[in-house]
């Protein structure tokens, strides 16, 4: 079977391929871009019949599709061309499409989130599309693919070091593009408490993002909490849910519990979630201060999985209230996430006078809007978060002399680095290398605490180093209220009676990966299973236990969640060269509530971004540097099929031909030099692809032709721009643009009624069949010609001023309008000239393939053809001509 | 208009001159014992009647499938249904070659059902007794033609009592040759003219209901329709309306119906099947035994929706049926 | 299934052409349109293959409106199938006009990129109905 | 019947808004229904696997997949068929994703509509019977009428290529109106040159038969096998041929329609083709004054030529380069309307001549009155906006292309349309340009409309691949969705032929019944919905069919 090469999948090259098909050859088709249709798939109507140009073209690119002779290679293009003998041997560059089109169902689940908003070349940058993408809905072959162009300049650490692995890249992308509802939608997906975490989160991915290696890492939390300032979570909708009539419990409405039953919820499970509390939210509620986490936010996101259907039961405890047995009797599934909610014992003398405190009991009693009595002086043991909150939250109540007391130094305190800023900013002063041994009273009230110094000894089990007692350094110090914040435990006592396996700290044993437990259908996670740890890794933990609940109740072996990247560092090299690229910004600080005012009530701290700051920082992510794909995997997470391949590399074949035939078409000229018209300057002055665009029932506006909104009534055509045109160094008539002017002026007229309409031109060029008919019709359905193409264009009071003498009543006239259209000539494709030099193809003065007028497809080079725009303006017909000619061409030489 | 008078007893003559011939035929009216019939002459004809003043079937209807040829035949028949023979043409129904169709002015008819033994055969008598009389058939009062104007030739009565030969077409022009004496101008007017204007048939589904609900599905409306030409209609089959096992299973899906089934859909499909050729004859009626009033039904869809494409059934030879031919200006408005 | 549910809303049945109508309800669905359930398409090569013995049976069978769409005039894969679309169905809107049911039947054209013009149209004949049919059960 | 369904969740495009699991259990239990499965994705592998599973072991004869819409995954699941032995017309796809999640968000109401979509596939897929993409037997011979460029063009790649070529021409001598041209634009070439080199080609192939001075008499027979009946000088012929290429081109306007003109009374009132012919012997003053008149028998609506003769802009520009190039002094001025000298370096040919000297004045010519010096020409210069009065030794007519003289008969010999100029109707304007309604013949070069030289080749040989494309094998397969013909109930009323577009159907006069030519088929179903009794059908979608899938929708059967 004799192969042929057909480069350029526009109707030149579906012609001619679809011939060269039926005459028995085998034809590669390679199309540039994502799909084949070429520029008429872009026409909303053709003229002079205004068929819908989808309507006519979509059934011919289907029957490339389906045609066993054609193979259809779409991101492709050929690198070389050898002629060996008759023959070619053609080296052929295939791009990856970083989506594997056996697998994909074009269902497009993956557009939405994908955070990269670019210009859809298919509407000529009148639309966004994704950087994941199909160009639009008849698209052959409807597949998506990725537009990436650069790879990521930075490793995307934060997301490997992220328990829930959110997506910052993307969030920060759509933030500093000012797509805040996105950014928020972004991080709902993988996050059920975003006020949450974008307030209280340890941020470990800040810890290792690689921009701190430039300059400073990016304020990712920050930017989360800007993302969800700007949200109202009330006016969220939940998506509709399939009802799976699957039960499952869930012990602790804590963020673990929480989590875990939100996406339970999601997935369409009945959830019930047991909370011993009057409300939930667990530590959230109950230990974090308000001025960290309002706690009307936490309500809000409470509020939304109540919404999603779960209820939750308050006041409950398991094991008094309700057995663990009788609600695994009466659910399918239970999961246990009641954290640690016990103080750990100083184990000292004195523990037990009143006015000493549990650091978590204060907390609570404060956050339950109980009135606590703390007094004048009051003493912090502790270098833990909830040492720091219980302090300044002591600090809030009136104490004026808050100390906290620890027994290291301030390297080894466990607190966050800005929590133990702010707290020393608000005056309260830390006592390090300190120890309290006992507790005095005075008239059964405490008075006074006895201290000893430490010093620091070799390091423990933890790394830290242990402190040891200096001798003699016993001091006292006097105190109304003393407020000990140790550490947590658990109270698992309630899972022993049916058998769940505990570690020796009171821990529930799990699967680390899976939550279960040893008992069937118990599941655990959160600080019940781990002891004391973070907001950010009880949700994931809870989400870890949902995913495999999902899969234990349809019977289905747990997924296992993919194994975890560890975060990356930029290597010395990535280093130096992103410095020489990235000029050091530092980061934008979120602004504060000043110490004074802060320190008088419970008012939230942090203020929030300005929506400028927010942009202007999170536009310093590295990753949002490049143009394309960023790579930030959303689109795989999406994508249910596991289509998307990021890994994909680019292929580069050697397959022999017998003959080729071109088909790359054309651009269309870009008027932005013709100063004169102001294209690119002047709003509303745009070319007569874009208004196609517009005009398209398929375009961005859905055939509503608007500019900025608004309807125009007043439009003016511009005819010749850049063809007849030495200037612009084409002498050439563009053959399309006088009738593609009449189409769209007729189309005007058609769509707005009582539209304005001036056509200036010099010759209406009507030459085809029914053409002059169509010229004649637009003419007398009320557009006007005027003979003489304008000088200049101006802004005018209320639009656009044209200046245009009209050369056949010799009058000068200004007219103002809405909307100026350049009918921009054609021009060959950018790539042709690469394409010729490739193959040795000589070309005219435009740049366009020399051809002869007695055979016009054949080139310098036997063998190899041409057809349509390539060798020259054609109109539709002419280049479908043209395409057969080249084939019957081709048919010869291979023939011989 | 250029035509041949006809006088006293001419027409007989002429006629049997023609059978005289063993190959000729002649398709027309007899006077007899019981009143006046469609009958096929062969040889000679006695007791020639050009008028019948009651309507059975439609003389077309025998016509069906007429391919031979070689006997020539004239058809000396009524308006209705000479349109209904042209109707027959255009369905490829009838071998037109040897046949000569003759329209003659039509005063009305009274129904099979109606018939009684007064009924006059002279033109002048019919009118004066239709003018004393409500007898007249409703499909014959709302007649949109009653002249002898179509077909190949056509005999006329003009205001004076006599009757004229007009030839349409070349075989009109053989039939005319066959008649003694000169072509020479009509002068006087012709005794009827062009039907007026019916109003608009408009009608609601109730009424259509409850006018059906006698229908007992024996078809004979169909059987006896001039036009209704196919040779196995659709509605033989068990697609539309199932029977025996096929409605047994019918009635197992989706439960009760009402039996006879269908009738609706019958003559709803049925209405739109001729709406095109329907001559408006009024033979479904005629037939019709449980009197439905088909004909206010048939005709009155088939005027409005010829009216659509200025057609209508049986005025020419050469109009395509609508159906199987378009314009590509037309029906603007037709897209909603 | 939902008896009670469906019976409320109108049943539509349209007759869509595989190569304009039915490519933009394909569009529509997969730009995540939304129109009313009662629309159900039924796909003929070409709206010439609607015979209106097809739209008779779907109306006595209790279908509350039809429509037959195909491309607009000139545009047919078939060259000139719908010019003879058009002459039947007007011919039968003309006949469901006699009956007093002009509201039962419609003709669109919709081309394959005419997607929201498809969800137009058929949602506009549906709420129209829809709304005819509620006046009619309270009178 | 055994029938299969599987309904595919599509992920969570399907499953999110339909119920699969209630639909698959309902259907577990329909009659006729022997396995009803619903799966995460059934274009996977897996899903694959347990479609071509189930057809071995339950022997399913039906398969319904309910998932995205028929177009997507195009040969994919009919592939699948085939490879289990199962005929791939027995599928069934029903579209639940576009036409049901997607567009609808209750749950509870989708599930419903898919439950009706799948129903009315059940009871369609019912009356499936098992089709074959037919071959039928094609005569790898090509009928070509006209001997101008355009047929010969066709001739030459159609014999190049191998096939039987009949070329029939009217007149005694091949070439048409090319051979004529002294200096064709661009390729400045002698027509005659361009015709003899191609005439040569073609006439040392055995393959080539050409008929001089021949017309076609008869033509009947369909696609792959028409049998034509030539009128040539020795008499009659019949030959038979797979396809037609209908090149008979164009008749130059003859400007003796408009008598203003004063054409043919004076001999120096001229045409562009008589310049052709005789510029060489023109008697010419030494500076000459030439007007040229453009759109003779164009852009006129009074004489019933509406259209843009496409070439005669550049004819004009061809004479006044040659009034030019040989009378240096010469006055050449040319009076337009639009200068349309649109082909390919058309607009620099245009500048070069108006650089050598040509004037182009944009006017309306009012009179033209032969005197004893010269010929005056009046009109208004609509630039200028005045009247002028000049007068010339040579008035040369640019004249446009009419249609061809024989169009009618030939349009009605082979059963195809004129447009409103009486040009052949093509196809489609656009993307089938020289396609005609009835396959296997086409139209090539002017004769559908006014072409030049270079257009007409691409004609002649575009239509020519396309041909060989539809001949090469010498057998074609035909569409499987067909129409058939039950001539138990055939009535034989014709209505179907009168209608058919494709002019596919026939009838036998003997048996009076019509039948498919299936070759010719398109397979819109038109005839299907005209015939009253249903006697012929389009396969794949019978009356009963959709009849039943409308009783689906109405849960009425």
């Amino acid at each position: 079977m004799n192969k042929v090469l057909v480069v350029g999948g526009g109707i030149g090259g579906i012609t001619a391929a679809l011939e060269l098909a039926s005459c028995g050859v085998s034809v590669t088709m390679l199309e540039e871009g994502p799909s084949i249709g070429g520029r008429m798939i872009q026409l909303d109507k053709t003229f002079p019949t205004l068929d819908c140009s989808t309507c006519t073209l979509s059934p011919k690119m289907v029957e490339v599709a389906l045609n066993h002779n054609i193979e259809l290679l779409s991101w492709a293009k050929p690198m070389a061309v050898k002629k060996a003998g008759q023959k070619f041997q053609v080296t052929i560059l295939k791009k990856s499409r970083y989506v594997d089109i056996m697998k994909c169902t074009a269902c497009g689940s993956c557009f939405p989130g994908c955070p990269v908003v670019m210009k859809s070349e298919f509407n000529m940058g009148t639309g966004p599309r994704k950087a994941i993408y199909i160009p639009f809905p008849q698209a052959i072959p409807n597949k998506a693919s990725i537009d990436k162009r650069e790879d990521r300049p930075c490793k995307a650490a934060c997301v490997d070091a992220c328990p829930i692995h959110t997506n910052v890249l993307g969030y920060l992308k759509h933030i500093s593009e000012g797509r805040f509802t996105d950014a928020y939608m972004l991080i709902r997906a993988t996050n059920p408490f975003p006020s949450v975490c974008g307030r209280v989160c340890y941020a470990p991915c800040e810890q290792v993002c690689n921009r701190g290696q430039l300059d400073d890492p990016l304020a990712i939390r920050d930017l989360k909490r800007f993302a969800v300032d700007r949200f109202d979570l009330d006016s969220l909708e939940p998506s509709q849910i399939q009802k799976t009539e699957k039960k499952v419990a869930v012990i602790g409405a804590g963020p673990a519990g929480l989590a875990c039953a939100h996406d339970l919820a999601v997935e369409g499970h009945e959830v019930t979630v047991f909370e011993v509390l009057p409300e939930p939210g667990g530590m959230l509620r109950y230990a974090i201060p308000e001025y960290r986490l309002p706690k009307e936010e936490l309500r809000k996101e409470i509020r939304y999985i109540e919404r999603l259907g779960v209820t939750i039961r308050c006041g409950i405890e398991v094991g008094n209230d309700v057995t663990l047995d009788a609600i695994k009797n009466d659910y399918d599934a239970v999961f246990v996430g009641t954290g640690a909610p016990k103080g750990l014992l100083l184990d000292v003398e004195g523990e037990n006078l009143p006015g000493v405190m549990d650091g978590l009991k204060f907390l609570r009693a404060v956050n339950s809007g109980e009135s606590v009595e703390t007094g004048k002086s009051v003493a912090i043991i502790g270098g833990g978060n909830t040492a720091i909150d219980c302090a300044r939250t002591v600090r809030r109540l009136g104490s004026e002399n808050v100390k906290v007391i620890y027994r290291r130094t301030r390297d080894e305190m466990p607190a966050a680095h800005e929590e133990i800023e702010a707290l020393l900013q608000e005056g309260i002063e830390i006592q390090f290398l300190t120890t309290p041994v006992c507790f005095y009273a005075d008239n059964g009230k405490l008075s006074r605490m006895e201290c000893i110094r430490m010093k620091l000894g070799e390091p423990d089990a933890s790394g830290r180093r242990r402190p040891v007692p200096v001798e003699n350094s016993e001091f006292s110090i006097s105190v109304d209220s003393v407020i000990t914040s140790l550490g947590q435990a658990t109270q698992t006592s309630f899972v022993e009676e049916i058998g769940v396996l505990l570690a020796k700290n009171g821990t529930i044993e799990v699967n680390p990966l899976t939550g279960l437990t040893n008992v069937e259908g118990i599941f655990a996670g959160g600080d019940v299973s781990t002891g004391p740890a973070y907001v950010v890794d009880a949700i994931a933990a809870g989400q870890r236990a949902a995913l495999s609940i999902s899969c234990y109740l349809k019977n289905e072996p747990a997924t296992m969640t993919k194994a975890v990247k560890k975060p990356e560092r930029l290597t010395e090299d990535e280093v130096v060269d992103l410095t020489a690229k990235i000029p050091r910004v530092g980061r934008i600080h979120m602004p504060e509530i000043s110490v004074k005012e802060r320190v008088t009530n419970f008012g939230e701290v942090a203020i929030g971004y300005s929506p400028e700051d927010a942009m202007a920082e999170a536009s310093r992510c590295l990753a949002g540097h490049i143009e394309g794909c960023i790579q930030c995997g959303e689109c795989e997470k999406l994508c249910e099929v596991r289509a998307v391949d990021h890994t994909m590399r680019d292929e580069i074949v050697d397959i022999e031909y017998d003959s080729i035939v071109l088909a790359p078409g054309f651009d269309l000229y870009d008027p932005t030099e013709k100063r004169e018209y102001g294209y690119g300057t002047l709003e509303g002055v745009i070319t007569g692809i874009e208004f196609e665009r517009i005009c398209s029932v398929t375009g961005p506006t859905g055939g509503d032709i608007l500019l900025n909104g608004k309807t125009p009534r007043r439009f003016y055509f511009i005819q010749c721009v850049g063809s007849r045109d030495r200037q612009s160094g084409a002498r050439f008539c563009s053959r399309v643009c006088c009738m593609y002017t009449a189409k769209h002026a007729s189309i005007v007229k058609d769509r707005i009624k009582g539209a304005e309409i001036y056509v200036s031109y010099i010759d209406v060029r009507a030459y085809g069949k029914g053409y002059e008919e169509f010229y004649k019709s637009t003419q007398e359905s009320g557009t006007f010609y005027i003979r003489g193409i304008p000088g200049e264009i101006t802004k005018g009071e209320n639009g656009l001023l044209v200046r245009v003498e009209n050369m056949l009543s010799g009058e000068m006239r200004e007219i103002e309008v809405d909307i100026v259209i350049l009918a921009t000539g054609v021009r060959p494709r950018k790539g042709t000239e690469e394409l010729c030099n490739i193959m040795s193809i000589e070309r005219d003065e435009y740049g366009f393939i020399k051809v002869d007028s007695i055979t016009p497809s054949r080139t310098n080079v036997a063998g190899i053809f041409v057809c349509g725009m390539a060798s020259g303006p054609k109109d539709v017909p002419d280049t479908v001509a043209s395409g057969g000619e080249a084939a019957s061409r081709c048919m010869e030489y291979i023939n011989q | 208009m250029l035509g041949k008078k006809i006088k006293n007893g001419s027409i007989e003559d002429t006629l049997n001159r023609f059978l005289k011939d063993d190959q000729h035929l002649i398709l027309g009216f007899e006077k007899g014992e019981n009143g006046v019939s469609l009958r096929a002459f062969k040889n000679h004809l006695d007791h020639y009647s050009l008028l019948n003043p009651i309507f059975s079937t439609n003389g077309a209807l025998h016509l069906r499938r007429l391919f031979s040829k070689g006997t020539k035949i004239i058809l000396m028949l009524r308006p209705c249904e000479i349109r209904a023979y042209i109707e027959l043409i255009k369905l490829n129904q009838i071998e037109r070659e040897d046949i000569i169709a003759v329209s003659i002015d039509c005063l009305g008819a009274v129904s099979s059902k109606d018939k009684t033994d007064d009924i006059p055969t002279e033109a002048d008598q019919l009118r004066e007794y239709f003018k004393k009389t409500d007898t007249i058939r409703w499909a014959c009062n709302v007649c949109r033609e009653r002249r002898g104007v179509v077909g190949d030739a056509g005999i006329r009565i003009d205001r004076d009592g006599l009757f004229w030969a007009f030839s349409y077409t070349e075989k009109g022009d053989s039939f005319l040759s066959l008649i003694e004496g000169e072509s020479e101008e009509s002068k006087t007017e012709m005794l009827m003219s062009g039907s007026e204007k019916q109003d608009q048939f408009q009608i609601d589904m109730k009424t259509f209901s409850k006018d059906f609900s006698k229908c007992i599905m024996c078809m004979n409306c169909r059987d006896m329709c001039p036009v209704c030409y196919c040779i196995d209609c659709v509605f033989n089959g068990d697609e539309y309306l199932p029977k025996g096992d096929a409605l047994l299973n019918k009635i197992l899906r989706s439960g009760p119906v009402q039996l006879p089934q269908g009738k609706e859909l019958f003559h709803f499909i049925r209405m739109y099947h001729v709406s095109q050729t329907c001559v408006g004859c009024g033979a479904c009626e005629e037939a019709c035994p449980q009197g439905i009033p088909l004909t206010k039904y048939f005709k009155g869809t088939s005027e409005r929706l010829q009216s659509m494409f200025s057609y209508m059934s049986g005025r020419s030879f050469d109009e395509p049926i609508p159906y199987v031919t378009f314009l590509e200006d037309e029906l603007k408005d037709a897209e909603d | 299934m939902l008896q009670d549910k469906a019976e409320k809303n109108p049943e539509i049945i349209g007759f869509a052409c595989s190569y304009c109508t039915f490519k933009a309800s394909e569009m529509a669905g997969s730009l995540r349109m939304k129109y009313p359930d009662g629309v159900k398409l039924v796909q003929v090569p070409c709206s010439s293959r609607v015979d209106p013995a097809f739209v008779i049976k779907a109306i006595f069978e209790g279908a509350d409106g039809v429509f037959v769409a195909g491309c607009h005039p000139g545009d047919c894969h078939f060259i000139k199938g719908n010019y003879f679309t058009r002459r039947k169905i007007a011919a039968l809107k003309e006949m469901f006009d006699a009956f007093s049911m002009n509201d039962k039947l419609r003709l669109f054209w919709v081309s394959a990129a005419e997607a929201r013009r498809f969800v137009e149209k058929v949602t506009g004949m549906y709420n129209e109905i829809k709304e005819r049919k509620n006046v009619r059960k309270e009178n | 019947m055994k029938t299969g369904i599987f309904i595919c969740h599509c992920g969570h495009n399907i499953k999110h808004t339909v119920d699969v699991k209630k639909l698959s259990n309902f259907f577990k239990k329909y009659p006729g229904v022997t396995v009803s499965n619903d799966y995460p994705f059934v274009c996977s592998e897996p899903g694959q696997d347990m479609i071509s599973e189930s057809i071995e072991k339950q022997g399913l004869d039906r398969v319904i997949i309910a998932s995205c819409t028929p177009s997507l995954h195009g040969e994919l699941f009919k592939d699948l068929l085939k490879k289990s032995d199962l005929n791939p017309f027995l599928l069934r796809r029903v579209s639940i994703r576009e036409h049901c999640s997607w567009v609808g968000d209750d749950i509870e109401i989708n599930t419903e509509k898919a439950r009706r979509l799948i129903l009315a596939g059940l009871y369609s897929a019912a009356h499936y019977v098992p089709l074959e993409e037919k071959r039928v037997e094609v005569t790898k011979s090509a009928l070509i009428i006209g001997g101008g460029v355009s047929g010969l063009s066709a001739a030459d790649f159609l014999s190049k290529m191998g096939m039987q070529v009949y070329l029939v021409e009217k007149e005694a001598e091949l070439g048409g109106h090319v051979k004529n041209l002294k200096n064709i634009w661009p390729a400045r070439k002698d027509g005659k040159s361009i015709i003899d080199e191609m005439i040569e080609e073609l006439a040392g192939r055995e393959n080539v038969e050409i008929f001089a001075s021949t017309t076609i008499s008869g033509f009947e027979g369909f696609f792959g096998n028409y049998e034509v009946t030539l009128d040539t000088l020795e008499g009659e012929k019949k030959l038979t041929a797979g396809g037609v290429i209908i090149a008979i081109g164009f008749s130059p306007f003859d400007p003796r329609i408009k008598p203003e003109l004063q054409y043919g009374k004076d001999k120096r009132i001229i045409t562009t083709l008589e310049f052709e012919h005789n510029a060489d012997t023109l008697q010419l003053p030494e500076k000459p004054r030439v007007a040229i008149l453009h759109c003779v028998g164009s852009r006129d609506e009074q004489i019933g030529k509406p259209y843009c003769s496409r070439v005669c802009c550049i004819n004009a520009l061809r004479v006044g380069e040659a009034i030019k190039d040989k009378y240096k002094d010469s006055y050449v001025e040319s009076f337009y309307m639009d200068v349309r000298a649109h082909p390919r370096g058309g607009e620099e040919y245009f500048e070069d001549t108006q650089e050598k000297g040509v004037l182009f004045t944009r006017a309306n010519v009012a009179e033209i009155n032969p005197s004893l010096t010269g010929i005056v020409i009046r009109g208004e210069d609509t630039l200028f906006g005045e009247i002028f009065e000049r007068e010339f030794d040579l008035v040369v007519l640019s004249i446009g292309m009419s249609p061809p003289v024989d169009n009618k008969l030939t349009a009605s010999l082979l059963k195809i349309t004129l447009d409103k100029d009486k040009f052949f109707m093509e196809a489609h304007i656009k993307l089938r340009p020289f396609d005609t309604a009835v396959k296997g013949i086409f139209i090539a070069g002017s004769c559908s409309g006014p072409k030049d030289v270079e257009e007409s080749i691409n004609h002649g040989r575009a239509s020519a691949v396309k041909l060989f494309g539809f001949l090469n094998l010498g057998y074609a397969y035909v569409d499987p969705f067909i129409s058939y013909v039950d001539p138990k109930r055939c009535s034989g009323c014709r209505m179907c032929e009168q209608a058919c577009v494709a002019k596919a159907i026939k009838y036998d006069e003997e048996k009076r019944v019509v039948h498919v030519e299936e070759a010719a088929c398109m397979g819109c179903g038109l005839c299907n919905a005209t015939c009253p009794s249903s006697a012929i059908s389009l396969k794949g979608y019978i009356d009963c069919m959709i009849d039943d899938e409308i009783s689906a929708f109405m849960e009425a059967i």
